[in-house]
């Protein structure tokens, strides 16, 4: 018996529950090449701003070890483009589009959402709140809860009704509940967890900071943990919120471990670098994960990790469930 | 052209051997093999499934074989936790690759005499260059240098292959002492080349093209940008390039290089974002009209 | 010609940077079957506390990518039996104690300050500031810098003013650098950076947290980015603060990378439970990369990632200087 | 003591074999094979040197030989990413070992009769055992038991090593259907055994020393409690145990253990804190006078 797969996400229903993260998929060409982008549940772009951008300096990632530091700096061709060429393209290869949007201000935001609106196709839109605040010296709308739920306040007034807004959190925040609850409650209909972590590396023979600019962001199965333990978090704080989970998905048993912490959606990004088929890999891995447990649906274990402990918990203490296989 | 979009594949290591100071790790990859066009290169994830290392590592393709469905051979020297990984495979262990990646050298549509200039285990893209323009009866000569005579890599191939082969060493232990470009001049003035072909460090690839302008042939680069996936979605290996319509942009050169046109890349601004670029900081979109055109850095 | 690798910590002098990091080494008596500890620049104890303490239930860890989750709970003997047993052993091997000390109050922490003070033989005093606050239900003393800074300020206090006080610190609070200046300003010699990260895992077998308890502290090379990023922002703040830098250090690269960043010393933790030879290691290694780059002292370094970037910078932006070995 | 201290090494693999369904693996370890008494185990690094794998794997040592100065064979079944990284070992691989880790089976003094209880793999430290007994003029009786035939290890070599061997399997295709606890009673009033060597699931050393103290009988049990460092500074391995001064603490099972007289583990409690334990929540220092002398829990 195959499981079902379907998930929602707010109103919205997706075949299955892999996604692309934003900035790790492009807008779905390049993956086209390794599999066919309609199998997955959606496909996340990279955020798009107004006008084109040209990001960052090189050098723009370090490995670290199980992740990688980065600072792309958001580069792309500006929500015109977008719109004409790229988003197009994923819709004709019958791909699910969620856009993924960043600015400077809630006003940018607003003209993205208003402009994605007018375009037919987008399935949902999210709001990277990871990017600078031009108004604040660049401090980013995720570290003010305030900026935060103004910028997801513009967004969902200009959005149309049946496109679902998600909003983007990183897990460096002084309170990571009470900013889900802010943007929850600007009108965010659910949240992405959870954006990169805030790292650095030297160069051991430069001597110098390994990225441009010093400070990148650290993603990769290195902060798997960070990530689950926020989701597990908002999940705990607001269960009726979907989420999608994110940060270090490997294999279907990760991707398992969101959706046990509460996550309706996995989305898989820099473990793409990696391996360019991983999401149809990790949906496989999923799937086999469910048979393997005779679970029929993968709704139903949406936050199962916050049940209260059953007799196989129990069990647990006396030696875990180890003594199984023998 | 969906005959040449990559694949991934799980390829059996057939042997590893060491040429000159570099391993050599051939592959059965058919599905590479028979896509590959020179200039191609392939990415190899590094370290197995429990791998801490998440990035995929590039290497230019140095032979192509038919043996056993096809095979892909690529040189490399230890350099990093990668490439210490890679020394230590043995025959039958299988390795994650993916390829033929990037665009490949253009080939002249005529008979033309190509000069081709590799340093270090940059060399290597050329050798499969110069059969392809030999095929086509081009002219070939070779110029290669290192920093010492062990570094300099298929010496032997280059005399078998080219008209003639001019070897340079920093230190002066085999052939002329010095760089590719003190004796580059001499190669295109008694060769009468029309075209560079070249590989290696971004210093080196700026002054071949530089010696390429001051005598007005093309020159079709190599560059080597830090790669992360080599596919085109991660936007870490870019390089600012004067594309055909004057205007800078940040291009990837997993995908839209790693060749480009020597005199298209702003060797002076690689590692930074030119303030002209398309979308740098305070850039406007301009029209057509009030843009200067450029042709090069 | 061998470097000099003595490090200056606030008054003190140790013979080489590398140290281990609290709770990673006991209190030498293990990792003494596999080196000689007067070798290493000094040992850190685990955590001693007034009492005895059983600390959490098990399972305490669990494995994850480059990294493990922990929660032991402070388990030990109470420093009764830590001076009666622990204390004067390690001495009598010739090793450097840094004793790390936590405490559900300013007052535990200032009572282990004062017996620690009366007795002989201790380098250093180490404040893990990651207890928790009794008063305060349990937060965490270094998620508020007034509770953190009366903690330091006790200890300081009660402390022989011979024996330096370095309060350890953590990644996650909402502003580090105001933290670590806070502490500094009530008397603290010298910061430890950084503790574990707040993480979590699911077991995908039992479909339960992977640590009992839930929450754990992420620690190993996963973090390394996230405490260099650390070191790096607080040694630019307060750049004449001694650091001791650590989080997943597991080369000598990787504790030359936290001295570039700004530390004077760097600890080693997790890696020890990979490697128990890990410190003397380490030490080899760094003393070889310094011996590669042709520099003489150690204590050169310190910072040296902040410098404004020289010539080999900008031979760096014309494509790294991996045209060297060519 | 410091002879016995543990030592880290690289050890050559020798070979690399199938015992039953179980991975076998034989390592040139002479420091480890020349300390090794039965019951202690080995602690393996597992995934080389760029590993996202930081934990140590313990093992129990299920052979010692003398050849090439000493060789150490574990047994293991493929459970997690660890051990499918060592069941993919060759011979000529490196591994990093340490050992002999923990307290060794105290062994008697005089000839008694010993019976010899393993599930699973947990059978693997037993047969050492059984050969130290054995020099030492006891009788050994084993039962081994399983989930199925192909799991129940070392069948043959229990035969020959011991009086009786009785073996168990919870889906009844080989030995008796059922526990090792179902046929462990007989076993003992048969061989008029003196006392019990148990390894297995905590489940069934629960089971096995209940039995011994019904018939009056000392229970050396081995635990397997989750392990990272083996060596005793990580404190991940606790199991609560009643000490000498009735006192239970959380004692290490890697240094303290792994071997326990069953009746002082508290079975029942694993996985807690028992609120008796001390330094638990609200724990006071007591006197000895007010303290109640417990021998088990
Ligand atoms: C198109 C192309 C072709 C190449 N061909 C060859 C070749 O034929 N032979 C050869 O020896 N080397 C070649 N290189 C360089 C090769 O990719 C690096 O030497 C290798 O990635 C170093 O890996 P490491 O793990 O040893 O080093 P590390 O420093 O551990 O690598 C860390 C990260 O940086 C990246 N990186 C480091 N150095 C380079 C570099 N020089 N270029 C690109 N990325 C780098 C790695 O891919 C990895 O993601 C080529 C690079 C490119 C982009
Ligand atoms: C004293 C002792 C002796 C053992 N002897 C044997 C033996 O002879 N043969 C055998 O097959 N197994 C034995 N085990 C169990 C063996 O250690 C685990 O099967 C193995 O660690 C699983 O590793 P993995 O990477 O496959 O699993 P993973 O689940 O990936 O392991 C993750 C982490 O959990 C720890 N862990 C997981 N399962 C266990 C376990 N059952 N016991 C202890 N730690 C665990 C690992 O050490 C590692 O740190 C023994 C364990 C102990 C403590
Ligand atoms: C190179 C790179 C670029 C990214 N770009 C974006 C982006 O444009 N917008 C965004 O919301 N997140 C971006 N992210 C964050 C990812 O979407 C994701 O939240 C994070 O990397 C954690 O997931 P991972 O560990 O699976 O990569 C980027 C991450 C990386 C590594
Ligand atoms: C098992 C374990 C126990 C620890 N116990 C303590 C402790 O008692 N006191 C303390 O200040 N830090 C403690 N730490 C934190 C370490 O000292 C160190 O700050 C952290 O683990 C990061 O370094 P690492 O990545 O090298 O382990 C502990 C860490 C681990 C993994
Ligand atoms: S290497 Fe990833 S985009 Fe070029
Ligand atoms: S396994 Fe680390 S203390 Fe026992």
């Amino acid at each position: 018996m195959t499981p079902d797969l379907r998930v929602r996400l707010g109103d919205i229903e997706l075949a299955n529950p892999i996604m692309t993260a934003a900035g790790c998929a492009g807008s779905g060409r390049e993956l086209a090449q390794f599999f066919d982008i309609a199998r997955i549940g959606a496909l996340v772009t990279k955020s798009v701003m107004v006008e084109p951008r040209a990001g960052r300096p090189a050098p723009r990632v370090a490995e670290t070890p199980s992740g990688m530091l980065s600072a792309v700096g958001f580069q792309g061709p500006g929500i015109e483009v977008f719109l004409q060429r790229d988003l197009p393209w994923l819709l004709s290869r019958g791909g699910r589009a969620v856009v993924s949007v960043a600015g400077g201000s809630p006003q940018e935001y607003a003209e993205l959402a208003r402009r994605l609106s007018d375009a037919s196709g987008v399935t949902m839109i999210e709001v990277n709140l990871s990017s600078p605040n031009l108004a604040e010296r660049g401090r980013h709308f995720a570290h003010d809860a305030g900026a935060a739920a103004r910028v997801v306040n513009a967004v969902r007034a200009k959005t149309r009704s049946d496109i679902p807004v998600f909003a983007k959190l990183s897990p460096d925040v002084p309170d990571l509940v009470a900013l889900a609850q802010e943007c929850v409650a600007a009108g965010a209909d659910g949240l992405s967890m959870v954006n990169t972590v805030r790292g650095m590396a030297i160069d051991p023979v430069t001597m110098r900071p390994a990225v441009a600019g010093g400070v990148g962001g650290l993603s990769g199965p290195a902060i798997r943990p960070i990530a689950i333990a926020c989701v597990y978090e908002v999940h705990a704080a607001l269960p009726k919120v979907p989420l999608i989970g994110m940060g270090g998905v490997r294999t279907g048993s990760d991707a398992l471990e969101f959706v046990l912490a509460g996550a309706s959606a996995v989305a898989v990004g820099t473990v793409i670098f990696n391996d360019p088929s991983a999401c149809v890999r990790i949906l496989r891995e999923f799937e086999q994960a469910l048979v393997d447990r005779g679970v029929g649906r993968a709704a139903d274990l949406v936050g199962a990790a916050h049940r209260p402990p059953g007799p196989r918990h129990d069990d647990d203490h006396r030696g875990r469930p180890r003594g199984e296989g023998r | 052209m969906s005959d040449f979009r990559p694949v991934q594949m799980s390829s059996p290591v057939l042997t590893v051997r060491r040429v000159d100071s570099y391993h050599a790790i051939t592959v059965v990859a058919p599905g590479v093999a028979e896509r590959f066009r020179s200039g191609q290169f392939i990415a190899i994830a590094v370290g197995g499934e429990q791998s801490s290392m998440l990035l995929r590592r590039a290497f230019a393709v140095h032979d192509v074989k038919p043996d056993y469905g096809g095979t892909v051979e690529f040189l490399f020297a230890v350099r990093g936790k990668g490439t210490a990984w890679l020394a230590e495979r043995r025959s039958r262990d299988l390795l994650d690759i993916i390829g033929p990646l990037g665009k490949p050298f253009p080939l002249p549509r005529d008979p033309v005499n190509c000069v081709l200039v590799g340093g270090g285990y940059g060399s290597a893209p050329l050798f499969p260059l110069a059969q392809a323009l030999r095929r086509r009866g081009c002219r070939v000569d070779f110029v290669l240098g290192a920093a010492s005579s062990d570094k300099v890599l298929g010496a032997m191939a280059a005399r078998r292959l080219a008209e003639t082969a001019t070897f340079t060493t920093e230190d002066g232990s085999f052939g002329v002492r010095g760089r590719v470009t003190d004796a580059l001049g001499q190669v295109i003035e008694d060769a009468r080349s029309d075209v560079v072909y070249t590989c290696g460090p971004m210093p080196m690839l700026r002054e071949v093209t530089a010696l390429g302008v001051r005598h007005d042939i093309p020159v079709q680069a190599l560059v080597e940008e830090t790669m992360a996936c080599g596919t085109g979605v991660c936007m870490s290996c870019v390089v600012p390039v004067v594309g055909g319509d004057g205007i800078t942009r940040m291009v990837r050169s997993c995908v839209d290089g790693p060749v480009f046109r020597g005199e298209r890349i702003r060797f002076d601004d690689v590692g930074t974002i030119p303030f002209d670029a398309l979308g740098a900081p305070g850039w406007k979109a301009r029209t057509d009209d009030d843009y200067p055109a450029r042709e090069a850095g």
